[in-house]
């Protein structure tokens, strides 16, 4: 028998996954769907910090890396709003309240909320799904509300029944003290009144001043000329954060196929500043 | 220090597997691979290099890792058992054994990997020098003297011709000695110095002995990242997998599910960053050539895995991609390649 | 791999039909109350040529001991000519089946038309008898499906 | 070889080619690297000698979305690859400026290492202007020689000939090289018992690691994405425990190329752990000739290939059990 003490962790192992219950599934948008998860015994799987990541993996179907949209002060559950875009996706899109999945994490680093973000005017930029993300860091900040100092909301996304947590938005956000809201679509649509136009073009429109931190998440194009808009309006890099996705199969930093130079990003992001950024290697 | 006569040396292979398990290069259709040791099998000490290297008998081509069944939309996960019995690894030439050290930098930080740390755990290594070093070797390039094999290995041992020079070096070598002390008597160093003089004396005249790592580290990475030389490199490259297979050091893998009718299956199982579907996924790929996987490769090697580990080379100079490769291309043209355009 | 003693065997048979003659040989051998043996399982293709030699494969990896194809006569083909392909195609594979040492007998091709329930019954029975006889498929399994 | 770079040249300085598809010299003398030149001065590093074992019709796939003609080397073998590339509409005839080289037989490093002559520093007698007799090594351990017919790849043994399918010109001298008989090996296979068959393949594939080095370097394995790549097929990967180790993919690799392989025998040659992997490829030649009549892939660009053809008059599948 075995004398040594190598095994008594081992149902930890981070490559082994926790039984997690869908406990809510609310159809966000056309194809988007946010769904709860709860450990089957009830209570959150695990603890989390806003901006992290979780795999979720249908047995035989396949797993994925998604960001866990609810923020760490819901003590209740954990949310993940997933689009549906591929083999796994579209099945776990089928599934209903009651289903299990399995669920390990949570992954990578976070927003740096109770570091370098405290006390500082926060301006989120996202498009389409990628609220999701800062969607946890939003709720964090307003839960925590006399921490940061005022915040901006740009949303924007391809029509008005493809902006994700709209009913959030509307009742929550955007009566929170010292809140802006700024949504936009990409198209004129019927009975939408408000901004119609890309994301980075309504940025340099809104021109916000430079006293803001900016965490933007979106479609790589969208990242790509939000950035240039937030240069032409004054930010620095070091002023500036997105998060990254990228094909992962283990999560820590070890099966290699998330690198960018040597930066995992299921390790060493997905959170990364600009400045990081622009000392990577141009390969995302 | 110790010997044993050779033709003791399957009475020595008898006495570790009674009690534990003992992987060994072994020939079988005419090649040689590390296997487990069994009384029939061909045991072949003297084949320089094994095809595939020695990480398999610490991170296996392919292990599970749990099962998942499901009743009733209940889902259980079962995780497979970790090693428990000890085992020994039998004539692991200087490059592997360092292989194994590159490998323990990426599995055993944080987080560990428990099936890995199992494995090393149970483990012993018992390192062989390389008599006769071959054309493709440059394993002192990266530091590692094949004559004297030691780094985390537990003994280090010599072929003598008619004996078996036998050194343990750490405490679970010494345990491993005295289990089999019986089969041994007492040597002393200056054969084996003598042996060491002339595998030097070969390994200064190899062809790669004088390969230049100079540019290459952590830091080197724009510079060779954005180099014109890649889009010349990689043009032959077949997209094939031998070279991540027949590496020492190459650690990617993959995590996939098998229905095997009684639950879901999932295991691990090597992975190689030339296959185009390494880094797919469903919105898309970020290193779409082939161009993109080559440089991956060679990066990793020998920029990206030393800025993450003190400067440490992810390459032990084994030269198996050397030997392998179908096309003929490998770590060192890369390397001369490079240094040829600082010239 | 040892079968138990007391456990009688029951081979596994997975029967590919054509839909144009063969599925309704054998629907015609049902509505006949003739019997075939319950260890057989259909599954329906548009045409034998449908098969793919993998298909083949696949049924004896998840622990089928015994294949066989069923299609239109020769000349019958509801396509014109998709069982002349099927046939040079079964040729091959199972040659090379018995090339590497799988045994003889474990697949087979027979051209069953709509109206032969009896030959239907008669094949499968036969089948079935001989796969029996072969014993489980131990070659060409996968070991993570056994159990 | 001073011909054919000469001729390569001109080519390019008189606009005929773009680009010439050839060997490169490797920074030993037994590893060659296909390569593509673009201007007249890359050509210095041209090789072309023993050690140019690689069939360049692979690399005419993508070359055929280039702009421009490329100049290709085709040996005879090569050149039955590249005809039935041809038939398949892979390569595109307009493209190509082939000039069929001689050949005296291709040499495999590996069996110059068997014969025990190591720490090899160089080779001489290997170029195609030698008489490809005799190899002379220099060594660390001094000076070796070696019979080039001894260190030649085993598929040169049964050379289909010299003779080449297609080309635009012919430059160099061939030398017969077959001394054994192409189907033996099947054949001495199918004189074993079941048992001993499936021993034989249990042991060869037990070693196979799973490179995908045989569809990868193979000139008939040209699907834009192979069916073992697919996500939804269990078998992408190698995995754990099968009482026949990768027997699905070596059998449906084949499969797929049967009717359409030319035996060019890239697939042994590459394969890290020698596998004979030809002999999957030549069992289906063999039994293609004895059912369906004589028929080698590649011998021309047009006509039927017998996997996409019948007569009515075929053999029925129970031939297999019937024959004994």
């Amino acid at each position: 028998m075995c004398e040594c003490n190598c095994h008594e962790n081992y149902n930890l192992d981070t490559l082994i996954p926790k039984v997690g219950i869908i406990t809510g599934i609310t159809q966000e948008t056309p194809d988007v769907k946010t769904f709860r998860v709860n450990a089957p015994q009830g209570g959150k799987l695990f603890e989390h910090m806003p901006g992290q990541c979780a795999m979720l993996c249908a047995p035989g179907i396949s797993e994925a890396m998604f960001s866990i949209t609810s923020s760490p002060t819901n003590k209740e559950y954990q949310e993940f709003s997933i689009k549906k875009c591929g083999e796994l996706t579209s099945y776990l899109h089928d599934l209903q309240v009651g289903d299990e999945i399995t669920v390990r994490g949570p992954y990578g680093n976070n927003f740096p909320v109770d570091t370098e973000l405290k006390g500082k005017n926060l301006l989120f930029i996202a498009g389409g799904i990628g609220l999701a993300p800062l969607r946890s860091v939003i709720n964090y900040v307003l839960d925590n509300r006399e921490d940061y100092g005022t915040v901006d909301i740009l949303y924007g996304s391809r029509s008005a029944d493809d902006l994700v947590k709209l009913e959030e938005i509307q009742t929550e956000w955007a009566n929170a003290e010292n809140v802006n809201v700024h949504l936009t679509i990409d198209r004129e649509q019927e009975g939408w009144d408000g901004h119609v136009g890309f994301v980075p073009s309504y940025l340099k429109e809104l021109n916000f001043t430079t006293d803001k931190t900016a965490l933007v998440c979106g479609p790589p194009i969208m990242i790509k000329f939000v950035l240039q808009g937030l240069k032409e309006l004054g930010f620095t890099n070091e002023q500036i954060y997105t998060t990254f996705e990228l094909r992962m199969k283990c999560g820590v930093g070890k099966c290699g196929r998330c690198n960018i130079g040597s930066k995992y990003v299921c390790k060493d992001g997905p959170v990364f500043r600009f400045d990081e950024i622009e000392k990577l290697p141009d390969e995302y | 220090m110790y010997k044993i006569a050779k033709e003791n040396l399957s009475a020595l292979f008898r006495k570790i597997s009674e009690t534990m398990g003992l992987y060994l290069p072994i020939s079988s259709a005419g090649q040689t691979n590390f296997g487990a040791w069994a009384e029939d099998a061909d045991v072949d000490l003297t084949t320089l290099k094994t095809v595939k290297s020695a990480k398999d008998t610490f991170f296996p081509q392919s292990e599970n890792l749990y099962t998942c069944t499901t009743e009733d939309k209940k889902i259980t996960v079962t995780p497979e058992k970790l090693q428990e019995e000890d085992f020994v690894v039998f004539g692991m030439k200087g490059c592997d054994v360092q292989g194994i050290e590159v490998l323990d930098r990426v599995f055993l930080s944080e987080p560990v990997d428990s099936f890995y740390a199992a494995r090393r755990n149970h483990g012993t290594i018992v390192a062989l020098a390389c008599n006769e070093p071959e054309n493709s070797c440059f394993c002192n390039v990266f530091g590692i003297d094949c004559a004297d094999p030691k780094g985390i290995a537990d003994v280090a041992t010599w072929d003598m011709g008619d004996f078996l020079y036998w050194n343990p070096i750490t405490e679970k070598g010494e345990k491993l000695t005295a289990y089999l002390s019986d089969l041994f008597e007492g040597a002393d160093d200056t054969a084996v110095d003598e042996l060491k003089n002339s595998i030097h004396n070969i390994v200064d005249k190899l062809p790669y002995s004088d390969l230049s790592l100079e540019g290459w580290g952590g830091d080197a990475l724009d510079e060779k990242f954005n180099s014109p030389i890649w889009e010349e490199l990689y043009k032959p490259c077949l997209a094939c997998g031998t070279c991540t297979f027949v590496c020492p050091t190459c650690q990617c893998y993959d995590i996939k599910d098998y229905n095997t009718g009684n639950g879901v299956q999932r295991y691990r199982c090597w992975d190689s960053c030339m296959y185009s579907d390494f880094t797919m996924m469903a919105h898309g790929n970020n290193r779409t050539s082939q161009m993109q996987r080559y440089r991956q490769r060679f990066m990793h090697k020998l920029v990206y895995y030393p800025a993450n580990n003190d400067g440490v080379f992810s390459c032990v100079g084994c030269g198996r991609c050397v030997d392998k490769c179908p096309s003929s291309l490998n770590i060192v043209k890369v390397i001369k390649a490079f240094s040829k355009e600082a010239k | 791999m040892s079968i138990n003693q007391n456990e009688e065997f029951r081979p596994k048979i997975v029967a590919f039909c054509c839909n144009w003659c063969s599925y309704a040989g054998a629907d015609l051998a049902g509505s006949s109350r003739l019997a075939y043996p319950a260890d057989v399982k259909i599954i329906r293709v548009p045409c034998s040529c449908r098969v793919n030699p993998m298909f083949i494969l696949r049924a004896f990896e998840k622990g089928a001991d015994g294949v066989i194809l069923c299609g239109c006569h020769p000349g019958d083909c509801h396509y014109s000519t998709g069982n002349y392909y099927a046939r040079r195609r079964m040729t091959l594979l199972f040659s090379m089946l018995d090339f590497i040492g799988v045994e003889n007998g474990r697949t087979r091709v027979e051209w069953v038309s709509a109206a032969e329930g009896v030959k239907f019954s008669t094949t499968m029975n036969d089948f079935v008898a001989k796969i029996h006889k072969l014993g489980k498929n131990v070659r060409l399994g996968d070991l993570r499906c056994k159990n | 070889m001073q011909e054919l770079i000469t001729r390569a040249k001109e080519l390019l300085e008189n606009g005929t080619v773009s680009r010439v598809l050839g060997w490169k010299v490797g920074d030993m003398p037994y590893n060659p690297e296909p390569a593509f030149f673009d201007s007249a001065d890359t050509l210095d590093n041209f090789v072309y000698n023993g050690f140019c074992g690689a069939n360049l019709s692979k690399y005419m796939i993508e070359a055929s979305t280039l702009e421009g003609k490329t100049l290709v080397f085709l040996k005879p073998c090569d050149t039955y690859s590249f005809n039935q590339l041809l038939h398949e509409h892979r390569v595109d005839r307009d493209k190509a400026y082939i000039i069929g080289v001689g050949c005296k037989g291709k040499l495999d490093i590996d069996m110059i290492k068997a014969q025990g002559i190591k720490g090899i520093k160089d080779i001489k007698g290997a170029e195609m202007s030698d008489a490809c007799d005799t190899l002379t090594i220099d060594t660390i351990y001094g000076e070796k020689s070696c019979a080039y017919s001894k260190a030649m790849l085993a598929r040169c043994h049964v050379c289909k000939g010299k003779e080449h399918k297609i080309y635009d010109e012919l430059i160099g001298e061939s030398k017969d090289t077959q001394d054994q008989e192409r189907f033996a090996g099947v054949e001495y296979i199918e004189s074993m018992t079941p048992e001993e068959k499936f021993e034989f393949f249990r042991n060869e594939l037990s070693k196979c690691i799973r490179c995908n080095a045989c569809r990868n370097v193979c000139p008939a394995c040209s699907c834009r994405k192979c069916v073992f790549d697919s996500n939804k097929f269990d078998s992408a990967q190698k995995a754990n425990v099968d009482s026949f180790e990768e027997k699905m993919f070596h059998i449906i690799r084949a499969f797929h190329v049967a009717g359409r392989c030319t035996d060019c025998g890239e697939c042994s040659r590459v394969c890290p752990q020698g596998i004979p992997l030809h002999l999957f490829n030549r069992k289906f030649i063999k039994d293609i000739n004895e059912f369906y009549g004589d028929f080698s892939a590649g011998e021309t660009a047009d006509g039927d290939r017998p996997l996409t053809s019948f007569t009515f008059e075929d053999v029925e599948p129970s031939i297999v059990s019937e024959r004994g």
